[in-house]
């Protein structure tokens, strides 16, 4: 007994700690077991990073919105509508700067309405953002009738997909900015100590004169706004805009952030563990795949993983 | 759809009451010469679309029944999936048969059920529906056939159901025959020898299943040069990329690739380019915007097996009537595959579509 | 008096057409420390939540330093210079105590970031100069519930406020950390900052109060200067009534020379209970005298199964027990009445009803059901039993006041029948009406033959209750001592002090 | 923000109405727009009790999971699984007897894992049954390397699929039997009193005796039993084992608890809402379809009701 209840906040440390760990382990495990099917080049290892770009880019904006204790499953849905309302914009002719600026607008406005209802109207976060989630994907499906939008800018394509700057991929420079304005926003900033205090206890923040109402529209729009800019990645990277991006990513995004250690309760939060969760989901796919596995096996296998990687981390904090 | 319908008759495409007078065939520029290759799901030789025909008179006769149908497919956002329900909508619309519903299963065989018992509140005299699953779907369809409901397959037909007793037809777009022409064109432009990787559909799927065994087994026995070393499966579209990349990294010597269909095969391109494998050769199936946009700028895609869907909801239609009017349905109807490489491009994509193609795909053409 | 600080005048407070206050008047001068007394749900806290602009006043008005000033929200009542140190506390767990403190006014660097390190270094000059052993960067959740209140004060100074309201302070703190308090207080006094000070325990109020103000369900009782007040005229205006002499202590029959009921011997747990023996006879009333962080508590969440006996043997009836879990503990006859209500005492978001029946599911149920009809029956027996005031037992227990919170979870016990009680701090932040009440509760469970083990921190009490008192001293008990021996509080202090 | 923190309390009220009005609501409307398309018929509503039976018979013992706090994510996947060996097991001739057995434990042991790794091992139970959901679908697709299994079994397929008794489709007796249950069992028994003060105050209810582990791994046994049993419901109704069943289901089914006011945060349930609510999303998918509308516009407006019921109810409150 007297375990169960120090565990219960223990579990903040080994939080803090375990995706490291656990990361570290699966690296390593795959650098051995798969050293001759190339897991450790480095081409592989960009490939890594290029497909976990847009789940690590809308997990850090999640981990804002899980700190203050709400959560968004919108965000793949409008990483679809923002990668149709660039690419249509694109085509249009509107030029490069207007597509990015439509493209980011739209995950705004989602993200406003998103938080207005949250924050204003009170409703529960899970039922508005499911209910985004349904009309945000309806929205993307509908304003072409399902077809994709192919993108020929160049420029755009180097900038939001393909392009490499001095070996690095954009995608991967796009992870890095986001990432370190993240950390920075939530370690550093009062807007950070603001969104950790409305999860931890939203009553006392009040009290504070903490506006957590406004904290909570805030965050909301950030992961919007992330959401649209993940959206106009996947429209760089597949050349195109299509209704079915992003379908699924809520729960990718989810995990990642909750195997980084922040917590679905609100109150703590943490970007790098965040950044190492979402890439550990990638290099276990990619792993799985370089062994051969079926789908099948790949799904049960990444489930062990889960679990064990969590276990493995609590039983080693315990000793 | 409008543009060049090859009916032939005169009318007008206004919502309300047609006053289409004509009739209803499928697109003459398709050969009747083309083999097809599909079996039908009794084993029984495919009739082909084109010998299909409802007479001036016998429109007429349907125009006046003031029929209903409604339209259950098991996914509604492709490219394919918009045309053929593009094909259907128009043919129907001639017949002066309402469409009260198009439903979309999304995968889902449990939706897909509902989505049939729903739209039999509505009472339709026609059901046209591909199932997402020939086992586990027969209930719906058996309510529906005992409603008196004329049900007209696409590609696949549930288990225990008896042409003429059970259901007017099936129409298939002979994935079969789109198997092989993506293996030819693959194998033509290898010249005949390397080392190739397939991604296949990891799932039961009829459609996706045939095309795999047809590139593969086209491969194994016409090609004896080439090679399959690389198999993976993707579970969902969206894995194209990932898959691709993964198998990239195993086998970097790879000389081309078969993927199954458009969706994932834009992936694996997003993949071939990260890894600069510029010269790699891909075939796929389906006529995407996208794929056809790297055919006409000659990048990796080298050609593809392309369904007519637009065409394949004409036949549906046209037998459907066939059905109302009481007269006799071939059981397996087949739209030939239809071989699409860059010279071929822009006339196969109004035969696909049956409009023109795309300003983006036009403009890389030049 | 020179100068008024604050004024309210006339204020009015329903909820759902519950009149709490009626035309409240309230008048604090500057500089002075000001009690705000009356029973268990009087509505002081109430108020006070007006003037912290938690709640909004139905009519009525406040003025601080002589302008009328409307409060609307925490961030007004922070505008005009109030700070509140809550009842239930305002800090954020899972932030350090310095975060906690400069929460929402961080310091900057140049670059506008969180100056991190001049705020922890600020915060450990403020705690230091306080004398607080924590450090500014502990996370507030680990450190004991007694520096949370510290951590609040400290917030509040900071944050430049010219009136701080302070909500029984003491009700979760340790001798020694009242001291600490009254200190504090002191200085705060110095520095010219008014002091509105809401408690249930007579003696603190004339230790440090200048004048007093008692509120009685809701409408003004007395305003008045201590100094012209006895302790038992305070009583009387609070409870309304006559003075029923509480805390005297009437000497009972207990056999000791039949067996103990309960023998502990050489008892471990945690790291705060090192070596602890003592025996529990029937019918007797036992108290725990001690330091905070003696171990008190420990040992019986021990007993009760909830921290792990590392070493030790526990008997009932001369026969060894096993107690894994409090399920176990509970089938022994034991209950325990915990220190902490809020935490491990209720479930604040369900109503009294179900907050009361969760012991005793299995007596209000036949073989499969609860029994509605029976949980009503017990509910009103004991709402009335122990006077708790709520508009009914399906109210919301968090919006009960805070001394009635409590008799709920007494009474959640009490239904329960134990051969043996526990209470720690069972009296915590219940008014002084109620306090004899639970006394007089306890001593009558005493007469049926029960054992009670009470912990307390305010020794008058134990001393009016107690038949014997064991004094705590890190972790191993120092002395036992029969009631009859024992004349003055001093007594106690003493022992508890010099060991 | 006086207002802001009664409406927290508030919330407690309108949950509990909410959903019936925003039921009785939309059924209205649907009757009188879609008249004459068949809304009303008796087969139709038929249709909607037999499509929404297995996600209110999940939801119903889901309410007891978010009551306690936790979530399970597992449940569509557990179907699955539960669908292929109660289909394997009635091809391999065993009777239905066995494959009611075998069908109802492979939930219960899917439940038994989860609770365990949530009450014992301590693992946030997003992350358990978010791997559980993989590993669950893995297996399904793996036994049969994902081909579905037909069912022959007359006497199975109507006993769990579509039969009718008395014209009641077996299907709607089902989910009165498991709604039955799972409303007795929350309010009128002390296990139900237990999960409520176990979400509610996990410290407190073992301060109470309350063995909060145990009453965890109950909730998950019982939500994986029922998951087990849709499953069951899955195959007879479409007369084989798929591995796809359930795909997504996790989603409605939590949508369903919370309309109903079930709070994500525990400590309150209702398992009447909880059943409006999942035929409530059922009516309107039914209706939407009738209207003849696109998927994209059912998307978008099948948002666009969850949020306006909700908040229709909300201000119809506070005035
Ligand atoms: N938000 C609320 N909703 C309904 N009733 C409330 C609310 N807040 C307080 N009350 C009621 O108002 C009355 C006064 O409560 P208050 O907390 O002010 O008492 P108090 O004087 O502080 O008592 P205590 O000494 O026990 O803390 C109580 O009956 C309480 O139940
Ligand atoms: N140094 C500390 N760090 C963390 N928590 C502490 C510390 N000291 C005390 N506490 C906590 O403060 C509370 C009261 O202290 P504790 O129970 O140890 O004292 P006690 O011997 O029971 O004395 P009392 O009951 O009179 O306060 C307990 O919940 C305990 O866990
Ligand atoms: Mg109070
Ligand atoms: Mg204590």
């Amino acid at each position: 007994m007297p375990s169960k209840m120090s565990n219960f906040f223990r579990n903040m440390s080994w939080r803090n700690y375990i995706v490291y760990i656990a990361f570290i382990f699966v690296f390593i495990f795959f650098s051995i077991y798969l050293s001759d099917a190339g897991f450790l080049t480095a081409g592989n290892l960009m490939s890594i990073a290029r497909q976990t770009a847009m789940i690590t880019i809308m997990a850090v904006a999640m981990t804002f919105v899980i700190s203050t204790g709400e959560i968004d499953l919108s965000v793949g849905s409008t990483a679809a509508l923002s990668a149709m309302t660039t690419a249509l914009t694109l085509q249009a002719g509107m030029g490069i700067v207007a597509a990015v600026i439509v493209g980011l607008a739209t995950g705004f406005i989602i993200g406003a309405i998103n938080g207005l209802l949250v924050s204003k109207v009170l409703i529960p976060s899970f039922l508005v953002t499911l209910a985004m989630m349904e009309v945000g994907r309806g929205i993307a499906m509908w304003i072409t009738g399902t077809a994709p939008v192919p993108i020929l800018h160049d420029t755009y394509i180097f900038l939001f997909g393909s392009g490499d700057i001095l070996g690095i991929p954009v995608l991967l420079i796009w992870t890095i900015i986001i990432a370190v304005i993240g950390f920075i926003l939530l370690n550093k900033t009062p807007f950070g100590r603001q969104t950790l205090a409305t999860g931890g206890n939203e009553k006392a923040a009040l009290f504070t004169g903490i506006k957590t109402a406004r904290i909570k529209l805030s965050v909301f729009i950030f992961t919007g706004t992330m959401a649209g800019l993940a959206g106009m990645l996947y429209a760089g990277r597949l050349e195109a805009g299509r209704y079915t991006f992003g379908q699924g990513d809520e729960l990718s995004v989810i995990t990642a952030v909750i195997l980084g250690g922040t917590s679905l309760a609100g109150g703590v939060g943490s970007v790098i563990g965040t950044v190492i969760g979402s890439i550990m989901i990638g290099t276990i796919n990619n792993g799985l795949i370089l062994m051969g596995l079926d789908v099948s096996q790949q799904m049960i296998v990444l489930g062990i993983i889960l679990i064990l990687a969590v276990t493995f981390g609590k039983k080693s904090k315990s000793t | 759809g409008s543009g060049n319908d090859s009916t032939n008759g005169e009318g007008g495409s206004e919502s309300g009451d047609t006053n289409f007078t004509g009739s209803i065939k499928i697109n003459e520029n398709i050969s009747e010469e083309v083999e097809i290759k599909s079996e039908g799901p009794k084993g029984e030789v495919a009739t082909s679309a084109t010998s299909l025909e409802l007479t001036e008179e016998e429109v007429k006769e349907i125009q006046e029944g003031d029929y209903t149908a409604a339209i259950a497919m098991h996914y509604a956002g492709n490219d394919w999936a918009r045309a053929q329900i593009e094909g259907l909508e128009a043919t129907f619309e001639k017949m002066g048969i309402e469409v009260l519903a198009v439903t979309d299963g999304q995968f889902s065989v449990e939706k897909q059920m509902a989505d049939i018992e729903t739209i039999l509140a509505r009472q339709p005299d026609i059901l046209v529906s591909i199932p997402v699953d020939p086992v586990s779907s027969a209930g719906a369809y058996r309510q529906a056939v005992q409603e008196g409901v004329h049900v007209v397959f696409m590609d696949n037909v549930p288990e225990g159901f008896e042409p003429g007793d059970d259901y007017v037809s099936v129409v298939s777009a002979d994935n079969y025959g789109n198997g092989v022409l993506a293996a030819e064109i693959l194998a033509e432009e290898l010249g005949e020898e390397g080392d190739i990787g397939v991604i296949y559909h990891d799932a039961d799927f009829f459609v996706t299943g045939q095309r795999v065994e047809a590139f593969e087994k086209t491969i194994e026995e016409n090609y004896p040069n080439i090679n399959i070393q690389a198999r993976n499966g993707i579970a969902n579209p969206e894995d194209g990329e990932s898959v691709a990349s993964a198998m990239l990294t195993k086998d970097s010597d790879l000389d081309g690739m078969f993927v199954v269909w458009d969706v994932p095969a834009e992936g694996a391109l997003a993949a071939i380019r990260s890894a600069g494998q510029d010269d790699m050769k891909v075939t796929t199936i389906d006529l995407g915007t996208n794929v056809a946009i790297d055919i006409a700028g000659e990048g990796n895609i080298v050609g593809l097996g392309a369904q007519l869907p637009y065409e394949q909801g004409v036949a549906e239609a046209i037998l459907a009537g066939y059905s109302l009017l009481g007269k006799e349905a071939p059981s397996y109807v087949a739209v030939p595959a239809t071989r699409v490489t860059r010279d071929n491009l822009l006339e196969t994509w109004e035969l696909v579509y049956n409009q023109e193609a795309p300003s983006e795909v036009k403009s890389k053409m030049e | 008096m020179s100068q008024i600080a604050l004024q309210m005048k006339g204020i009015n407070k329903a909820f759902s057409g519950v009149k709490v206050l009626k035309k409240v008047n309230f008048e604090v001068g500057k500089g002075e420390t000001h009690a705000l007394m009356g029973g268990n749900g009087a509505g002081k806290s109430t108020l006070m939540k007006i003037l912290t602009g938690v709640y909004t006043l139905d009519s009525g008005e406040i003025i601080i330093d002589g302008k009328s000033v409307e409060i609307n929200n925490p961030n007004d009542s922070n505008q005009a210079g109030v700070a509140m140190i809550f009842q239930e506390f305002s800090l954020i767990p899972k932030l350090t105590v310095a975060q906690n403190i400069y929460l929402n006014r961080e310091p900057r660097t140049n670059l506008g970031f969180i100056d991190d390190s001049k705020m922890n270094a600020e915060t450990q000059r403020l705690l230091d100069e306080l004398d607080l052993h924590i450090k500014a960067t502990d996370l507030v959740e680990d450190i004991s519930v007694g520096y949370w209140q510290m951590t609040e004060i400290v917030k509040a100074i900071s944050n430049n406020a010219k009136i701080v309201i302070m909500d029984e302070p003491t009700s979760t703190l340790s001798l020694k950390e009242t001291e600490k308090l009254f200190d504090m207080i002191d200085n705060l006094r110095k520095k010219g900052i008014t002091i509105i000070y809401i408690s249930h325990r007579m003696d603190e109020i004339f230790k440090v109060c200048d004048r007093i103000t008692i509120l009685r369900d809701g409408e003004n009782v007395i305003t008045e200067r201590l100094s012209e007040l006895t302790m038992d005229d305070v009583v009387q205006h609070i409870i309304g009534g006559k003075l029923k002499r509480t805390f005297v202590w009437e000497p009972r029959e207990v056999d000791y020379t039949k067996p103990p009921l309960l023998e502990v011997r050489n008892l471990q747990s945690g790291d705060k209970v090192k070596n602890v023996s003592f025996d529990l006879y029937r019918g007797e009333i036992l108290g725990f005298a001690g330091l905070m962080g003696s171990g008190r508590s420990e040992t019986v969440r021990a007993l009760f199964g909830i921290d792990k006996i590392r070493q030790g043997t526990v008997c009932i009836d001369g026969k060894e027990i096993v107690v894994n879990n409090p399920m176990d503990a509970m089938k022994l006859g034991l209950a325990l009445v915990p220190e902490d209500r809020r935490e491990q005492g209720l479930i604040l978001e369900h109503s009294v009803k179900e907050n009361m029946i969760l012991p005793i599911l299995k007596k209000v149920s036949n073989k499969f059901f609860v029994q509605e009809r029976k949980v009503s029956e017990v509910v009103k027996d004991y709402i009335q039993r122990l006077n708790i005031k709520t508009d009914n037992e399906d109210k919301i227990i968090s919006l009960l006041s805070g001394g009635n919170q409590q008799k709920v979870v007494l009474s959640k016990w009490l239904a329960n029948s134990p051969d043996i009680l526990i209470l720690d701090e069972p009296t915590s932040g219940v008014d002084i009406g109620a306090k004899s009440e639970i006394l007089k509760v306890i001593r009558e469970l005493a007469d049926q033959g029960k054992s009670v083990i009470v912990i307390s921190s305010e020794i008058t009490e134990l001393l009016a209750v107690s038949d014997r008192l064991i004094i705590y001293h890190q972790g191993t008990i120092a002395n036992s001592i029969p009631r009859e021996n024992l004349k003055a509080e001093e007594d106690v202090e003493i022992a508890i002090q010099n060991v």
